[in-house]
């Protein structure tokens, strides 16, 4: 067995468990449809730990290899196979998405227990485990195009998964909407690749570019301009985030899954894919880190004031890929997808923690209707603090080494690469505030009436469940959870799934402490070998000392969410009064979607309503009509000169005849 | 074996309308299956290795006046003969589900409408070519106009037949003018002969080939339909009877574009050449502007019909971009868009019997118990739109590839299409499946006996996303020899580009398929 | 000085004795009671033997009588054509009120009298000849028009087919006279040598003659603008007449249009082609304009009678052999059309108590399909749409005006045709389709048929054999040539040959 | 004295067309076109055709204007009212037939044939005598001589048809 | 005398009996305005077969007399037709044949 095949046994598995999941809908039991589907994912993971194997096999050099199906449309110059390609790097992908996509399915298995939609969800979860190894294992960048989009398909389909829900399907249509643009960028850049190179294929394109492109050539700028618009749509990167807090509507294990965990690394992913192209042009490449950054900090202000638990969440996410994004444009690559892999980790585990508080409270996702659940849902709170820890960078928490490895090397490259060390930081210290601001407002403190109805009774709070956005009643019957919605802590595969993620969670980092140990930068070398910025490498005692920096700011940060939502609970609305406009501004996150709203969508409708009301009824209709009615006119005029006079008759007949007359005494010699 | 193919489904119409009212829907629906049975024997045999004609028939029609009955498969037309096949069985199949009035008349005429589409798919000889273009429409007229609906507060069926008549009618009959001048004028006094081929190869000067491409472009456009020609459109399309707008908008709109491909760009290539940005911007024109129609109409039929203008758009453009690859992905749009908007307008027919409204305002949550219509509606809705992994996206990325080779700008206007129809396809899927569920609406699952129609197109539209290189494999030598005709002979860039093979880098294993 | 007789042919003018004969006999028939009701036999027989006669002498080329006549395949040819009508002319007038009026015989003798006149047209070459025999055709004509005494519109028709007939005869006359006068001589070559030799090329005297024989032409051919009594005369005259004069007037009118205009006018043919090729314009745009709308199909038919004049004098505006093939293509076609449609109409007048209104078809194609086929692929042929003669014969023409350089003529002629859609389609709807509603026609009291004269209703006339047979007859001759024209195009083409070759 | 014939000739054939125009009364009409008519025939001889003036003078005034005297006499001519019912058909009438008059005057005046300005040939003895004319018509025209003679029949059926007392039998 | 003459005063004959037929509203009148130009046309034959000095142009006029008597047999039948059905000798009343 080749590394190859391993592979594509690996793509095989989600694919063919999606299918008969979803074929088997009528006649399989739910139980059997959430095996199949856990087990092929588990089956991916295998599969995919022995791709690593075959790799680790090989000397570093060697460990590549693309493989082929058929030609999937190469004709007239355009050479496009159903290829895959592997290395380190798609493989790193693949255990990470596999992994953690295992876990996700363990936890769903229970959480989704009392769905309607059951096989529905676990059919759409599979083929989005698909799409995603599509994504990271397709050999050329029409294949990369195609897992792409097939993610954000999954995506739509699994945020709109409650499709009576008109906030879900409007989620949806928002977030494939703006995906399919970055899938439009990322199209123009392979256009540009080919005019320039000639191929698609990822092995030709990065052999040739080096020898094609001198350094910030522009079309090799453009091309990484046009590729940054589909990472940015996906990674949910400024300006094109805002579909991701609305995603929000879909099932938590979703939002774990596709929203922290996976999908929107993919923007991270492909920057380290093509950083060949990144090196030409290391304009883009800055602006991609700028980019991240101004992120990072953006989302982490709005995160700060956030009151809905499962929104607040996912702009940590968007502010934590800023760092990734940051990392790998920068030249932090390895440091990049470590912390993309510890992200998956505490982030997934987050959500897990935030959809059982979430299904305790009756679908209710405001914080500041939530408290006390510390002692109502023990085992749910420990995991919680466990992930809240990780990603407040708490010091030997994963988070905390994976984090400031990307600071660090901004360090080390030092000039202008300072900024990011620094503003990184600032965000470092958000970060640990907001998030111990969701910890402070949920756990502690007298618990409110649901968390008490659990304690008391073990059940949890029966409520009509209602759109927490609209208010709306919730439509059950596609299978919104319920009132016969039993489930927080009690079901088994939840605990497991969420007690590995805590433990990844808090440990994972050791495997790549500075001066100990480099597990991931090891395996990745090869990959990046080839790019001159991955032999920067700031000295351990940079790095100590950056970790040390990291470690204050982090407790610093936790500190000041105690002392702000334990000690001095009535401070904030103090502070809310005090800086009011800042407060609604950010609150408003930026006002974003209105700026969207008015840009793009508002001329949009007009456009079309232009056309339909004015273009389409006097200019289209008008053409025909107009020369309808010109010939019945003129048939009018015909008939009228038939006035049923034969002298008039006569007169006619004389006058043609001497005008004919006339032409031929004209025409005479 | 061609003329077999062309005239079967007429025979069967013939003997369909002596049978029993019962019968004949499923006498007309076996003439179809005969017609594919043909249709893929053909291709079977077909040489894919060729560009030039095989099953070619030739004989003289009216010596008289030069004109022969000269039939052949190519790569351009054998796709297009085998959704041809496809289509009519979809549409008549689903036709004979259901009760029509006077149905032997009925099966007789889309028999008829088959036989006359086939021929002008496979008509060689020029003046056969425009006599098929135009009877084609006959059919139709009687098929829209005596079983079509009514509409309140506009046109009746008739009314909006004849407009749909006079106005296709208009580009047919100047191309009617047109073909004769090329035959006489290329002819230049000698033996007078409409072949294709001959005309091609006799070759008309400058001049003549200007007006005579705008006669040919002016019929094309008007059936695809193209921006500021398609006023016919919206209200035949309301008109028209489900079953026939299956096969009407699924194949007749490709003649149009498959006549630029087979007779205008062989015959007037420096006009092509001159007026290649002209009709870019009508095409770019057609793809923005019925995408934007599109996702304002709240009429399932017109979002179809307008994304089909648009849809054609991008063929068009394909084929003006007078690129090997342009020209391909076009002819693989065609097949592409012919499926996915054939079971969308079978969809709209399954829904408008449970709903009793095309108005997608009035329709919704249907998914809940529909769940096999609504994945199949789904899959349609994403072919519709293009996305990446279906055939259709390889179409439009054939075709846009070669639109941003040859005229860049045009292409980064005409993507904006696709991001549109992203959103009118979606919102078309959203509306009718998700969302609150109105009262009074019967959400019931696909029939059996229709989704024995559906589903089958389905299946087609998935095996070509998995390998749409059986049809590109195929048109490929024949678009390559179109195109070069036109660019005399110089192959496109696209040819120079993949002609240096991967250099040495050795960090890159050669293909190995396990 | 002694009288010399002249030699005489007798084989060449035995079509012509035949008619004679037939057409004394018929006569007698009225007189003769056992012969009474043997009238339309006996035409049908004449008319039989005279087709005989033609088609026997088919392939000749002479002129018969001191120059008087020629005998070649055009006049073979058009000879048939206006014979055909007349058969089914006499078919289609069994049971016709306006028989009855002026009695079997007379009508029979008249009917043959004008086939005479147009078989004499079809062969004139020499003024004299042409004169006589254009009147000997429209006289009995203008009697047949007002044959059906009771009704007001037939005798309206019938004055005023007859006095603007005349004004246009006399013009021609005149217009004869000054070509006399130009070249000294009546007969056609005479002329055409006349004008080359006299020193007479495009001298005023011949090119006004030339002017005024066009309009006596173009009247007869219903060419606009003297084309306003055809709209009126058709429908006010007996349909079965009206389709007679439709078809056969027309053919044999343009055969010696043909005849005269390329062979004495031949020298002047610079100067007249323009002229003709405008007079052609012009009845297009007013024939397919006029009949938008219409009501009444023998009006509608009239006035595309007009636009349809206007294509085929393309056919002589290109003065060439493809042209005179061309144009006789399409006369032949043009019979069959138009006798399917005249057919089906008197069907209708007789069973319905609309009249010629489009209202007596309306939903045909559900009542009596074996008359709803006929009309259509007459429509649809007479639109030119492909599978029927129609197509072939546009065709045809096209071809003819493209090789002969008036590419706007035939431009001219697609646009006409694109129009004309609009009211032969409108018949095709309200026999298959549902009616139109707001437009309703015959909301203006159908004029020939439902006025207080209106014919008796004979309800079973759409299912008389003598109806239906010709209907079905004329219809599948005109999708049969449509689809295997070839035998029409040789047809046609030995008649250009006949002329040029 | 030719010339004094001919303008006498011409005014009288002038005038008689004038009269059939101008005369409200039909049977006036009548008489002034004998009037025509004979002087007609008196050009015609002029031009040395006796046979033309003869028959002129035979067929015309004496058959069909007899037949007009009856019709006229039968029907009774009533005069007609002055009113015009169809616009500008007053004024365009002349003004067309004034234009046409100058066109034919053009036409034959501005010829380039001579011999229109001749007297014409000196002709043989006999030149247009009933002799000459029957030999043409037997000879050269039999075909139009005999065509007219079944045109004449053709007319006359058609006379009965359209004037004739209805038949017994036929539907009254 | 010249043959100009004579033709001259025939087109002046031909366009009397046009005006005569476009003003006239009586049959019978416009028959005989027909006539008048008929003859108008045989005075043209006649005087050009004088000036060409072959007579076909005489016998021309003889067949046109003719047909003239043949016109006006019909017409006058056709007269006395419409008299009999009591309709009105005058043309602009029959125009129940229009647009």
């Amino acid at each position: 067995m080749t590394a190859t095949s391993w592979a594509w046994l690996v793509l095989l598995l989600p694919l063919l468990g999606s299918i008969f999941i979803g074929l088997g809908f009528r006649v399989l039991p739910a139980k059997v449809a959430g095996v199949i589907g856990t087990a092929a994912i588990g089956l991916a993971f295998l599969c995919g730990i022995g791709a690593l194997l075959c790799l680790l096999g090989e000397d570093a050099e060697a460990r590549h290899h693309a493989s082929s199906l058929w030609d999937y449309a190469s004709v007239a110059g355009l050479n496009i196979k159903l290829g895959i390609y592997v290395d380190p790097l798609s493989v790193f992908m693949v255990l990470v998405v596999t992994g953690v996509s295992t876990l996700i399915h363990l936890y769903s298995y229970g959480y989704m227990q009392s769905d309607q939609g059951y096989h529905r969800f676990f059919s759409y979860l599979n083929f989005f485990v698909f799409s995603m190894l599509l994504l990271v294992l397709a050999g050329n960048f029409v294949l990369l195009i195609v897992g792409w989009a097939f993610v954000g398909f999954a995506s739509y389909a699994l945020v709109s998964f409650w499709y009576r829900r008109t906030t879900a399907t409007r989620a949806g249509m928002k977030a494939f909407v703006i995906n399919v643009v970055g899938d439009i960028g990322l199209t123009l850049a392979a256009f540009l690749i080919f005019r320039e190179l000639g191929t698609f294929d990822y092995g030709e394109v990065f052999a040739k570019a080096p020898q094609v492109f001198h350094t910030n050539q522009w079309s090799a700028t453009a091309i990484c301009l046009l590729l940054l618009v589909g990472a940015f749509a996906k990674s949910a990167q400024l300006p094109f985030h805002t579909w991701l807090p609305d995603a929000m509507e879909g099932p938590t294990p979703v939002s774990s899954l596709i929203h922290a965990a996976t999908m929107v690394t993919a923007g991270v992913y492909l920057i380290a894919r093509t950083h060949t192209l990144f090196v030409l042009a290391p304009t883009a490449a800055d602006i991609a880190a700028f980019v991240g950054l101004a992120t990072l900090l953006v989302a982490g202000t709005i995160a700060l004031v956030m009151t809905d638990l499962k929104r607040a969440i996912a702009y940590s996410t968007m502010s934590q890929i800023g760092y990734m994004i940051m990392g790998v444009s920068i030249g932090a690559y390895s440091a990049g997808m470590f912390h993309l892999m510890t992200h998956a980790f505490f982030k997934a585990l987050l959500f897990m923690g935030a959809g059982s508080f979430i299904s305790a409270m009756a679908n209710k996702q405001n914080i500041d209707e939530m408290s006390g659940f510390g002692k109502a849902m023990r085992f749910t709170s420990i995991t919680f603090i466990c992930g809240g820890l990780a990603l407040a960078a708490f010091p030997g928490t994963s988070g905390f080494f994976s984090k400031d490895e990307i600071l660090a090397y901004a360090h080390a490259r030092g000039g202008m690469y300072d900024i990011f060390q620094i503003l990184g930081y600032f965000g470092a210290l958000l970060t640990a505030v907001y998030t111990f601001r969701l910890i402070f407002r949920v756990l502690p403190g007298r618990p409110c009436k649901e968390a008490q109805e659990l304690i008391d009774t073990g059940h949890l709070a029966h409520e009509t469940p209602r759109n927490p956005a609209t208010g709306e009643e919730e439509d059950t019957e596609v299978g919104f959870p319920g009132a016969e919605h039993h489930i927080a802590e009690q079901s088994p595969p939840m605990k497991i799934a969420m007690g590995v993620l805590a433990f990844l969670a808090l440990f994972a980092g050791l495997i790549q402490v500075p001066g100990v140990d480099s597990v991931v930068t090891s395996f990745l070398e090869p990959v990046f070998a080839d790019s001159p910025l991955a032999a920067i490498e700031p000295s351990v005692g940079a790095a100590w000392v950056g970790l040390g920096i990291g470690a204050a700011i982090s407790l610093a940060g936790i500190g000041i969410a105690y002392w702000l939502y334990v000690l001095r609970p009535e401070t904030p609305a103090a502070l809310i009064r005090r800086l009011g406009p800042l407060h609604t501004f950010l609150a408003n996150k930026w006002y974003f979607d209105e700026l969207i709203d008015i840009l793009i969508v508002r001329p949009a409708l007009a456009i079309g309503r232009f056309a339909n009301r004015v273009f389409e009824r006097f200019v289209v209709d008008g053409l025909v009509t107009g020369t309808a009615e010109t010939v019945r006119g003129s048939g009018g005029v015909v008939r009228a000169v038939q006035n049923g006079f034969v002298r008039s008759y006569a007169l006619l007949l004389i006058a043609g005849f001497a005008g004919l007359a006339l032409y031929f005494l004209l025409s005479s010699s | 074996m061609s003329s077999f193919l062309l005239w079967t489904p007429l025979a069967f119409g013939i003997v369909g309308l002596f049978l029993p009212k019962r019968i004949t829907g499923w006498w007309a629906t076996l003439g179809a299956v005969a017609t594919l049975g043909i249709a893929i024997s053909l291709a079977l045999g077909f040489d894919s290795g060729s560009s030039g004609l095989q099953y070619s028939v030739d004989t003289p029609w009216i010596s008289g006046l030069g004109v022969d009955y000269s039939l052949g498969i190519d790569g351009l037309n054998l796709f297009l003969i085998l959704l041809t096949a496809v289509l009519w069985i979809g549409g008549i199949a689903f036709a004979a589900f259901r009760q029509q009035d006077r149905p032997q008349l009925f099966f007789f005429l889309m028999l008829v409408a088959e036989t006359a589409t086939l021929g002008s798919f496979l008509a060689q000889d020029l003046l056969l070519f425009v006599l098929f273009f135009d009877f084609m429409l006959v059919p139709f007229y009687f098929l829209f106009g005596s079983w079509g609906s009514d509409r309140e507060g506009g046109p009746t069926a008739a009314a909006a037949t004849l407009k749909m008549m006079i106005f296709t009618l208009i580009g047919s009959l100047l191309m009617l003018v047109g073909a004769i001048a090329a035959a006489i004028i290329s002819a230049d006094g000698g033996h007078l002969t409409f072949s294709i081929a001959a005309i091609q190869q006799q070759g008309l000067d400058v001049d003549s080939q200007r007006w005579i491409f705008w006669f040919f472009a002016a019929a094309f456009l008007v059936k695809m339909p193209a921006f500021l020609l398609h006023g016919w459109m919206p209200d035949a399309y309301r008109a028209a009877p489900l079953p026939v707008l299956v096969v009407f908008s699924g194949v007749l709109a490709k003649v149009g574009a498959y006549g630029f491909l087979r007779v205008v760009l062989p015959l007037f290539p420096d006009a092509t050449i001159e007026f290649q940005e002209v009709i870019l911007v009508i095409a770019l024109a057609s793809i923005l502007y019925g995408s934007v129609m599109a996702f304002t109409q709240t009429n399932m039929r017109l979002i179809a019909g307008y994304s089909s203008v648009a849809q054609l758009g991008f063929i068009t453009a394909g084929i003006f971009a007078l690129r090997a690859d342009g020209a391909d992905g076009a002819i693989l749009q065609m097949v592409n868009h012919g499926l996915v908007v054939a079971p969308l307008f079978i969809i709209v027919a399954i829904l408008y019997e449970r709903t009793g409204t095309e108005d997608i305002r009035e329709v919704g949550g249907m998914a809940l118990r529909a769940p096999v219509l609504a994945a199949l509606f789904l899959i349609v809705a994403l072919a519709t739109l293009a996305i990446p992994g279906s055939a259709n996206f390889i179409g439009e990325f054939y075709i846009l590839n070669g639109l941003f080779q040859a005229k860049i700008v045009f292409a980064f206007i005409a993507i904006s299409g696709v991001a549109m129809s992203a959103y009118y396809a979606l919102r078309l899927y959203q509306h009718a499946m998700h969302n609150r569920k109105p009262d009074g609406i019967a959400s019931r699952e696909i029939g059996l006996r229709d989704g024995l129609v559906l589903a089958p197109l389905v299946l087609c539209i998935l095996a070509l996303a998995l390998y749409p290189q059986l049809i590109l494999r195929r048109t490929a030598p024949t678009v390559q020899q179109t195109v070069a005709s036109v660019t005399r002979g110089s192959a496109p860039e696209a040819q120079l580009a993949s002609a240096d093979e991967k250099s040495g880098w050795t960090g890159y294993a050669p293909m190995e398929t396990p | 000085m002694n009288f010399h007789e002249p030699a005489i042919d007798y084989a060449g003018i035995s079509p012509i004795i035949a008619l004679t004969v037939g057409l004394c006999v018929v006569l007698l028939s009225a007189v003769f009671k056992p012969l009474k009701r043997g009238a339309p036999a006996l035409t049908l027989l004449t008319l039989a033997s005279t087709a005989g006669l033609l088609i026997w002498q088919w392939g000749e080329n002479k002129s018969l009588v001191t120059g008087a006549l020629r005998l070649d395949d055009l006049a073979i040819s058009i000879s048939l054509i206006a014979i055909l009508t007349a058969g089914f002319c006499v078919l289609i007038s069994t049971r016709e009120r306006a028989v009855s009026e002026a009695g079997s015989g007379e009508y029979h003798a008249l009917l043959i009298g004008s086939v005479l006149g147009m078989v004499l047209l079809s062969q004139a070459q020499n003024l004299v000849t042409f004169f006589v025999a254009i009147e000997t055709l429209s006289i009995p004509l203008y009697i047949l028009c007002a044959t059906n005494l009771r009704r007001e519109g037939s005798l309206e028709s019938g004055l005023k087919y007859l006095i603007v007939g005349s004004l246009g005869s006399a013009t021609l006359l005149y217009g004869m006279a000054f070509l006399y006068g130009g070249t000294g001589s009546t007969g056609f070559e005479g002329i055409a040598a006349g004008i080359v030799h006299n020193g007479v090329l495009s001298d005023p005297l011949i090119l006004v003659g030339i002017a005024m024989c066009a309009v006596g032409l173009a009247f007869k051919t219903s060419i606009a603008p003297f084309h306003q009594w055809t709209p009126d005369v058709y429908e006010g005259a007996p349909t079965p007449v009206t389709s007679f004069m439709a078809v056969a007037t027309k053919a044999a009118a343009f055969a010696v249009f043909l005849r005269f205009f390329d062979v004495a006018l031949g020298p002047q043919v610079s100067e007249w082609q323009p002229a003709l090729a405008v007079l052609a314009a012009i009845s297009i745009v007013v024939g397919n304009v006029g009949a938008l709308g219409q009501d009444s199909l023998k009006r509608m038919l009239g006035y595309s009678g007009i636009a349809q004049a206007g294509y085929m004098l393309g056919g002589i505006v290109v003065a060439s052999e493809a042209g005179v093939s061309s144009l006789v293509f399409y006369l032949a076609g043009y019979a069959f059309m138009n006798l399917a449609a005249f057919t089906v109409i008197v069907a209708r007048e007789r069973e319905t108590p609309f009249g010629d209104s489009i209202r007596s078809v309306q939903g045909l194609g559900a009542e009596r399909p074996l008359l709803a086929w006929p009309l259509t692929i007459a429509m649809l042929a007479l639109a030119g749409l492909p599978a029927t003669v129609g197509f072939i014969g546009k065709l045809y023409l096209i071809e003819a005006l493209v090789e002969g350089d008036y590419t706007w003529l035939a431009v001219f002629i697609a646009v006409g045709t694109m129009i004309s859609l609009a009211y032969y389609l409108r018949v095709v709807a309200a026999m298959w389709m549902r009616p139109e509603g707001a437009s309703a026609p015959g909301a203006t009291p159908a004029i020939a048929g439902a006025s207080p004269e209106a014919d008796p209703i004979d309800p079973e006339a759409g299912r008389r054999w003598y109806l239906v047979g010709p209907a079905l007859l004329a219809a599948a001759a005109t999708v049969f040539f449509g689809i295997v024209p070839q035998p029409l195009v040789e047809f046609a083409e030995h008649a250009g040959a006949s002329l040029f070759g | 004295m030719e010339a004094v014939l001919f303008f006498g000739a011409a005014i009288g054939a002038l005038g008689g067309a004038i009269g059939v125009v101008a005369m409200r009364n039909p049977f006036y009409s009548v008489l002034a076109l004998i009037v025509h008519l004979f002087s007609l025939a008196v050009l015609f001889l002029l031009l040395t055709s006796a046979f033309v003036a003869a028959a002129q003078v035979v067929v015309y005034a004496g058959a069909v204007m007899v037949l007009y005297v009856f019709v006229v006499a039968y029907v009774g001519g009533g005069g007609e009212s002055a009113w015009e019912p169809i616009p500008g058909q007053r004024f365009l009438a002349p003004a067309l037939a004034l234009a046409l008059f100058i066109e034919l005057s053009i036409a034959v005046l501005s010829s380039a044939l001579l011999a229109l300005g001749t007297h014409g040939p000196d002709v043989p003895a006999g030149f247009g005598d009933p002799a000459a004319i029957g030999r043409l018509m037997l000879e050269k025209f039999l075909i139009p001589f005999e065509a007219s003679s079944i045109l004449l029949l053709l007319a006359a059926v058609g006379a009965i048809v359209l004037a004739g007392r209805k038949r017994e039998g036929e539907a009254a | 005398m010249n043959v100009e003459w004579y033709i001259v005063l025939s087109a002046l004959l031909f366009t009397t009996g046009a005006v005569g037929i476009l003003v006239r509203r009586s049959p019978m009148v416009i028959l005989l305005c027909l006539e008048l130009m008929l003859n108008a046309g045989n005075l043209a034959l006649v005087a050009f077969s004088r000036m060409v000095g072959n007579q076909q142009g005489q016998v021309f006029a003889i067949v046109v007399m003719v047909i003239a008597a043949c016109e006006v047999v019909v017409g006058l039948g056709l007269i006395v037709a419409l008299f009999r059905r009591k309709l009105p000798l005058n043309v602009d009343d029959l125009r129940e044949l229009r647009g």
